[in-house]
């Protein structure tokens, strides 16, 4: 009972934070929100049994992702107030 | 305008240890969670924490480009001619020619639950060291050649 | 002639040899005519000089029939068809994927319920 | 039913990724669909391995030796990679193309069409 | 229209998916016996304690290298998407 | 001995030879243009050879099996496991050979005439590496017997057009092309990955052989049925999802278009294994035989009416190759609707299979040639727009020779090699419904149409005064082409010899989904 | 030469803290102590440079590790619980005066300040906005500013800290 | 008695959703990346307590590997936030 | 039973001020005051944690005498040096960049604004 508690909040998390990616126009807030999402897919993968894909998608979608959407975003925009759609 | 030299401090002082984990999860792969592509991945997070930290003037006179090509070509040479050899030790490709030879990496490991002995696996930790260096060099390369189109003139 | 079989499709053949032959005959004619052309030209003096009633011939790249100008009666009878058709290529990466994941769902309808 | 989740959760995640792909129109918002999809097949992946009370596939220090299916969790972390390799790619795409043509909008891309 | 067709389309592929969710049970794999054999012999036949390293590496090596082969293709690409040009050579026309 | 030891692994060094040359390419790259030539030729020339001696293996003594890592390779089988492969398994039976035998040789003429690299071209090392890497795609495509494997070796196929379509970077549409190729194929991709997920998480193994044994063809089933086929097909270029073939062949250079369209028959290949091999009689085959069909049909017809208007010389091809594809996905969709029912399959499903499977290599043939001649043309004149070109036929000779054989072959015309193809989809076609037969020739005379038009505007009029600089493109390209002009004759007046050598135990191959489980799981 | 040793022995122990519990030798096996050499020499040549990037070696000295140590779990730690108990009884009762105010600790190293900005960050109300790298002045930001403080140019270490005074600790570490 | 380790566990989820607030209202790009922060710490404190409930020390590795690695994609987007990239 | 109390009042406590950090996240008013609660009052609740954790592993060290338990309190150590040294750093560019976006704090005084200006 209590797995399926722990693992439902989870999935509630994971889920809100895709949503929040759909949702924000705004770049920076995306990838923000992609970074939370990645932290907690990390967490499910864990849960899951899983500890070798929790590293790697802990080491890669913390980091490296970040970083890469971070510099696309800054390639991307002229000015600050150009961010949005 | 770079991070503040607090920032740049701490960097210096983290990397030493995240390499040093890097390489921890690199070599045992083959007992704890981890192996190649995590360690590299991590490896090269100590290159791109440097990056962040630093001006980009610093990261091109201190960090070389080729240095990291090199690196992961010579990784992913390691790891096919070490599936090749597979074939001239009689074996398929991707054989595992070194395991329970007693040789390096070769002591035969204990059965069951067992914390492990590093010097087994045969093949996997060579494996591991190559796709290691592949990993980091690659995510590396691919951060620098970004982040140069970043601050060329966008 | 072992080596040039008939092609059996179960249902006609096909003899590559003949058409062969039939093609070098056709080709040979060809040059025949194209010779006997080239011969009977004039060369020399001024007939040389092509005329269109009587005005200098335009250049010769202005001579070239473009691409555009070929096959326009028959992709203007079908403008109906075109008019429709054209605009779907309409370069947007959106549109590409709403075909693909719109075919997706189709064969999923397709393959699920039938 | 409830037990379900796992797979309930990694269908919701590629629809959501589906339709950030669909309805958004910055390149950048739409790679990043693309990662949440990816992320969904992850979480399939991975929760498909998934055995009642199993721990991890790993000998050291484990609890006991009922363990959870190690092949997907495998081709999980290849696929991790395959991920990332593919998103760097595309938003190196997307850093030239709003060099070349100034913006980052797919309706704009769309010099190809017709 | 097109906005109605786009959530049609989305609609059934998330009907879809997620009675394939409801399909397949969590926690009782139907079939399981590849793994089982992994588990067995995992640790004898490669000598790594870490099974899912075995995997990666021993019974599914090959994938590793497509993997890795995977990587290096993209560093190439964006390598030879992201050079410079040392002009702006070849005239390339389209209308 | 040596040669033992090449065919006992031809598989394994199939895979190997490309991906070690494609790694050292950057190393080899530094000593300079001419060692870095030699190198690429010897790798591809050891690709080819390596994969003819597979075919020669396979042809002879029926389908190779290949356990990769292994201590003997050729079983499959661990005894104490219930009887199923644990390992990845190549599982080369004569279709993969015969895919894999013209694809190695397309690469090694693609890599041919790349050698003569433009006036300001930079990044040639990673060019060629890039090459030999989509060889590596669709050699690990067409031979593997494991889904995931397949999967793996699809995104490398992916990964690595995609790249090699952005190579000319300076005007950013070659790079907006390469994005919709990408985006789309990774988005197909992660479909079919979900797709293994599903059967894996039913069946609990990848290798097809032990997936077609023990499928129910449940729900779960169908949809993964769905997803691979869709995805598959859209990598393919079928209709519905074919916008972005022309985006992607007309803005490659031009040996890569002529060897993406071997990527894409890779994919094609993928299609076909799926539906017979994977899921076979269990499916239900004639809806799905006749969705192919569908496909096939609006492939034909919309390629080749949406090629009459263009003016870009590439585009237009490109949209032949839409066009040609229906082709093929009508041939073996007639075989797949019929699958069931031994007498019609053996009166003239068989023979459209066979008529489908051979168009596969005529075409890529063919139409390698043509988007070569389109490569020459650009590459001297600088423009593929059809309305600046013109007159060309003076001084761009053996080129246009080779124009004319690539365009009779493709609209069909007797002696060449695309006629023999047509006429069995025809005939048997006919058989099987008149009215797609009817169809098929209206959209063949189409074809020959809107190549009188690319002929006419190319290669006739008068010598124009901006191309008088213009010769004759340099011998590697004229090489490149002759050879592919001259398969492209010599397989048109020997259908029947190949058809019966190889085209035949292909289709037979594909048709036969028992022998290939046998051959996996013994047998049966 | 100085700086690659002293990064490889760091990277060594970094290692066997790792590591420990792995064999018969003390806590840990031969495999594991030759790899943690050859990382230890790896580490060092790689990243010698970045860790040593001050150039002097004072934090080389055992004896200030030793210090480093007493510090945090003495006069940190305990500044870190008064500095939790009053901002969470200022998140409970929403009683907040922020700003932010100037301070010169005199530090001139590299890792004092370093640890100077930690220590403050985590400690109480406060936060390192901004340091000047010529002046060496920290710009605080703080929960509460106290009325002196906020007429006072230039903050003391008292007015930030409660207990102890933290700069003169530092300089006893780290300078 | 109540099994301490998953009660903190499950307490930890439901703060992380609490968080989500902030990252979801937060008027400006900071705030979210404070809500980012503070839920990585979560999640390097959820996989601490899971490595002890479930019994297996190696799911430590994890939390240190998060723990190192959030911390660069936080300094990307504080770069990127501060327009210093 | 007496570790178990200490476990059970280190978690507790670690509890309490990871919650009282999140409300602090949610009542302050500006991204300087989150960050306060951000970084020390999560930062104290995961140091409490750990406690606790090391708390368990002794105690069971002590009881079992299994030399993994060693390991665990090790790593978790490690995992909390790094945490809060990472934390408290990545506060600080936060709020760096924060000030440089821009984003003026609330307060009664601000002395940085003066220093730029000059």
């Amino acid at each position: 009972m209590m797995d399926l508690i722990i693992q439902g909040l989870i999935l509630i998390g994971l889920l809100l934070s895709a949503g929040m990616i759909w949702y924000f126009r705004d770049l920076l807030s995306a990838a923000i929100s992609f970074g939370v999402f990645s932290f907690l897919l990390s967490l499910e993968f864990l849960i899951l049994q899983a500890p070798d894909v929790a590293i790697a998608e802990a080491a890669i979608g913390a980091g490296l992702t970040t970083a890469i959407f971070i510099l696309a975003i800054r390639a991307t925009e002229k000015d600050p107030e150009a961010d949005a759609e | 305008m770079n991070m503040s030299n607090l920032v740049r401090t701490g960097a210096g002082l983290l990397m030493p240890f995240v390499l040093v984990f890097g390489f921890y999860i690199v070599i045992h792969g083959h007992l704890t969670p981890g192996g190649g592509f995590q360690g590299g991945a991590v490896i090269a997070t100590a290159f791109v924490l440097l990056i962040v930290a630093h001006s980009r003037e610093t990261i091109r006179e201190r960090i070389s480009l080729g240095f990291l090509k090199n690196t992961e070509t010579l990784g992913l040479m390691l790891f096919i001619v070490t599936a090749l050899i597979a074939l001239a030790a009689g074996i398929a490709f991707f054989g595992n020619w070194l395991v329970n030879t007693g040789s390096l990496f070769g002591t035969p490991v204990a059965f069951g639950i067992n914390p492990g002995d590093l010097n087994t696996g045969g093949v996997i930790p060579i494996m591991n060291i190559a796709v290691g260096l592949e990993v980091l060099g690659a995510m590396s390369v691919i951060i620098l050649a970004m982040l140069s189109v970043v601050r060329g003139d966008a | 002639m072992a080596l040039i079989e008939t092609l059996d499709t179960g249902f006609g053949a096909w003899n590559p040899l003949l058409w062969l032959v039939a093609l070098v005959v056709a080709l040979l004619i060809a040059w025949l005519i194209r010779s006997r052309g080239e011969s009977a030209r004039p060369s020399g003096a001024e007939s040389a000089k092509p005329y269109l009633s009587g005005n200098d011939a335009p250049s010769a790249e202005e001579t070239h029939v473009g691409a555009s100008n070929l096959y326009w009666g028959f992709t203007d009878a079908l403008k109906g068809y075109y008019d429709r058709v054209v605009p779907i290529h309409s370069g947007i990466l959106t549109d590409y994927v709403l075909w693909f994941i719109g075919v997706l769902a189709l064969v999923i309808i397709m393959a699920g319920v039938l | 039913m409830f037990g379900d989740i796992p797979f309930i959760a990694a269908g919701i995640l590629i629809v959501i990724g589906i339709v950030t792909i669909v309805t958004r129109h910055n390149l950048i918002k739409m790679v990043m669909g693309l990662a949440v999809v990816e992320a969904g097949v992850n979480l399939m992946l991975v929760a498909t391995g998934y055995r009642d009370g199993g721990v991890a596939p790993i000998f050291t220090n484990a609890p006991s030796t009922d363990m959870v299916l190690p092949t997907v969790q495998a081709m999980t972390l290849t696929n991790i990679v395959i991920g990332i390799a593919t998103t760097a790619l595309l938003l190196s795409f997307v850093m030239i193309i709003y060099r070349k043509y100034g913006s980052a909008d797919v309706r704009d891309m769309r010099r190809l069409k017709g | 229209m097109k906005q109605v067709m786009t959530w049609l389309v989305v609609a059934v592929i998330a009907g879809s998916l997620l009675l394939c969710g409801a399909g397949l049970e969590f926690g009782v794999p139907a079939y399981h016996d590849m793994d089982d054999y992994m588990i067995a012999h995992g640790q004898e036949e490669t000598g790594g304690n870490n099974i899912v390293t075995d995997v990666v590496f021993d019974y599914r090596g090959f994938d590793t290298l497509g993997e890795a082969t995977v990587l290096f293709t993209a560093v190439l690409g964006i390598g030879l998407v992201l050079r410079t040009l040392a002009k702006e050579d070849e005239e390339y026309e389209y209308e | 001995m040596i040669w033992e030891f090449w065919s006992a692994n031809a598989p394994a060094l199939l895979l190997a030879i490309p991906m070690l040359g494609a790694f050292a390419t950057p190393l080899i790259g530094r000593m300079g243009k001419t060692p870095r030539n030699l190198w690429i030729l010897l790798i591809t020339a050891l690709t080819f050879v390596t994969s003819a001696v597979l075919a020669v293996e396979v042809y002879t003594t029926g389908p190779v099996i290949y356990t990769f890592g292994a201590a003997a390779s050729s079983a499959a089988l661990v005894s104490d496991s219930g009887g199923i492969p644990v390992r990845i398994i190549f599982n080369v039976d004569a279709m993969s050979a015969f895919m894999a035998l013209f694809a190695s040789f397309v690469g090694m003429v693609a890599a041919v005439f790349s050698f003569p690299s433009g006036k300001m071209e930079s990044g040639r090392d990673g060019y060629f590496a890039l090459l030999l890497l989509l060889l590596v795609g669709i050699l690990g495509m067409v031979c593997t017997g494991d889904l995931f494997n397949f999967f793996v070796f699809l995104e490398i196929n992916s990964l690595a057009g995609a790249a090699l379509v952005a190579y000319r970077i300076d005007k950013g549409v070659a790079v907006e092309a390469a994005l919709k190729y990408a985006f789309l194929s990774t988005l197909a991709g992660l479909l079919v990955l979900y797709a293994v997920a599903l059967l894996y998480g039913q069946y609990d193994s990848l290798n097809i052989a032990v997936i077609a044994e023990r499928m129910q063809f449940g729900f779960l089933d169908k949809v993964a049925l769905a997803l691979l086929l869709t995805g598959l097909a859209m990598k393919a270029g079928a209709v519905p999802m074919h916008f972005w073939t022309p985006d992607t062949y007309s803005m490659a250079p031009s040996a890569i278009t002529a060897f993406l369209v071997v990527a894409s028959q890779a994919s094609l290949y993928g299609v076909f294994r799926v539906a017979f091999t994977l899921y076979g009689l269990t499916l239900n085959y004639v809806t799905i035989g006749w969705f192919i069909i569908i496909l096939g049909v609006l492939s034909m017809f919309v390629g080749v009416s949406m090629a009459i208007p263009q003016k870009d010389v590439k585009r237009l091809m490109a949209y032949h190759a839409v066009s040609q594809t229906g082709y093929m996905l009508l041939g073996v969709g007639v075989g797949l609707a019929v699958l069931g029912d031994p007498v019609m399959l053996e009166s003239f499903g068989l023979t459209a299979m066979e008529g489908g499977i051979f168009h596969i290599v005529n075409h890529a043939m063919y139409k390698g040639l043509l988007f070569l001649t389109a490569g020459a043309i650009f590459y001297q004149t600088g423009t593929r727009n059809l309305n600046k070109l013109g007159g060309l036929g003076h001084s761009m000779k053996w080129t246009m020779l080779f124009f004319v054989i690539g365009a009779l072959a493709i609209a069909g015309i007797p002696p060449f090699n695309g006629f023999a193809s047509k006429l069995m989809i025809y005939e048997s076609v006919f058989a099987f419904n008149p009215l797609l037969s009817i169809i098929a020739m209206v959209v063949s005379i189409l074809t020959l149409a809107s190549f009188v038009k690319v002929f006419h505007a190319i290669f006739m009029g008068p010598r124009q005064e901006r191309y008088a600089e213009v010769k004759e493109v340099p011998v590697p390209m004229l090489a490149a082409m002759g050879i592919l002009a001259l398969l492209t004759v010599l397989m048109g007046i020997f259908p029947q010899q190949i058809v019966d050598l190889v085209i035949s135990p292909a289709a037979g191959a594909l048709v036969d989904q028992g022998s290939y489980i046998a051959s996996v799981m013994g047998g049966l | 030469m100085k700086p690659v040793a002293v990064t490889a022995i760091f990277a060594f122990l970094a290692y066997l803290l790792l590591t420990a519990g792995s064999g018969d030798v003390l806590f840990w096996s031969w495999p594991e102590i030759v790899a943690g050499v050859l990382i230890g020499v790896v580490v060092g040549g790689l990243s010698a440079s970045w860790f040593c990037s001050s150039g002097n070696m004072r934090m080389a000295h055992p004896f200030r590790w030793v210090l480093l140590a007493i510090y945090s779990i003495g006069p940190l730690f305990v500044e870190i619980i008064r500095a939790n108990i009053d901002v969470a009884i200022r998140v409970i009762t929403g009683n907040i005066r922020p700003g932010i105010v100037k301070f010169n600790p005199g530090l001139s190293t590299d890792l004092g300040k370093l640890l100077l900005a930690n220590s403050i960050t985590l400690t109480p109300g406060t936060l390192t906005v901004e340091v000047d790298d010529t002046t060496g002045v920290f710009y605080v930001h703080m929960l509460n500013v106290s009325e002196i403080c906020g007429e006072k140019e230039m903050c003391d270490a008292s007015d930030i800290f409660a207990f102890f005074n933290m700069p003169a600790w530092i300089r006893r570490i780290a300078e | 008695m109540i099994d301490p380790w998953q009660t903190a566990l499950s307490v930890l989820f439901i703060l992380i959703l609490l968080v989500m607030i902030r990252l979801f209202k937060g008027p400006t790009a900071p705030d979210r990346v404070v809500a980012l922060d503070a839920i990585n710490t979560f999640t390097v404190c959820a996989i601490l307590i899971f490595g002890v409930a479930f019994q297996e020390t190696v799911y430590v590795d994890v939390a240190i590997v998060y723990a190192v690695l959030s911390f660069v994609g936080t300094l990307y987007l504080a770069k990127l936030v501060g327009r210093d990239i | 039973m007496d570790a178990e109390i200490i476990i059970f009042i280190c978690i507790a406590i670690g509890l309490l001020a990871c919650t009282l950090g999140v409300a602090g996240i949610l009542r302050f008013p500006d991204v300087y005051t989150r960050l306060h609660a951000e970084t020390k009052l999560t930062t104290f609740g995961s140091i409490f944690l750990c406690l606790g954790i090391i708390a368990y592993v002794l105690s069971q060290y002590l009881a079992g005498g299994d030399a993994q338990y060693i390991v665990l309190g090790l790593h978790t150590l490690l995992a909390l040096i790094a945490l809060a040294f990472t934390n408290a750093i990545g506060a600080h560019a936060i709020s760096r960049a924060a000030y440089r976006a821009g984003i003026k704090p609330e307060g009664v005084v601000d002395r940085l604004s003066e220093v730029e200006q000059k």
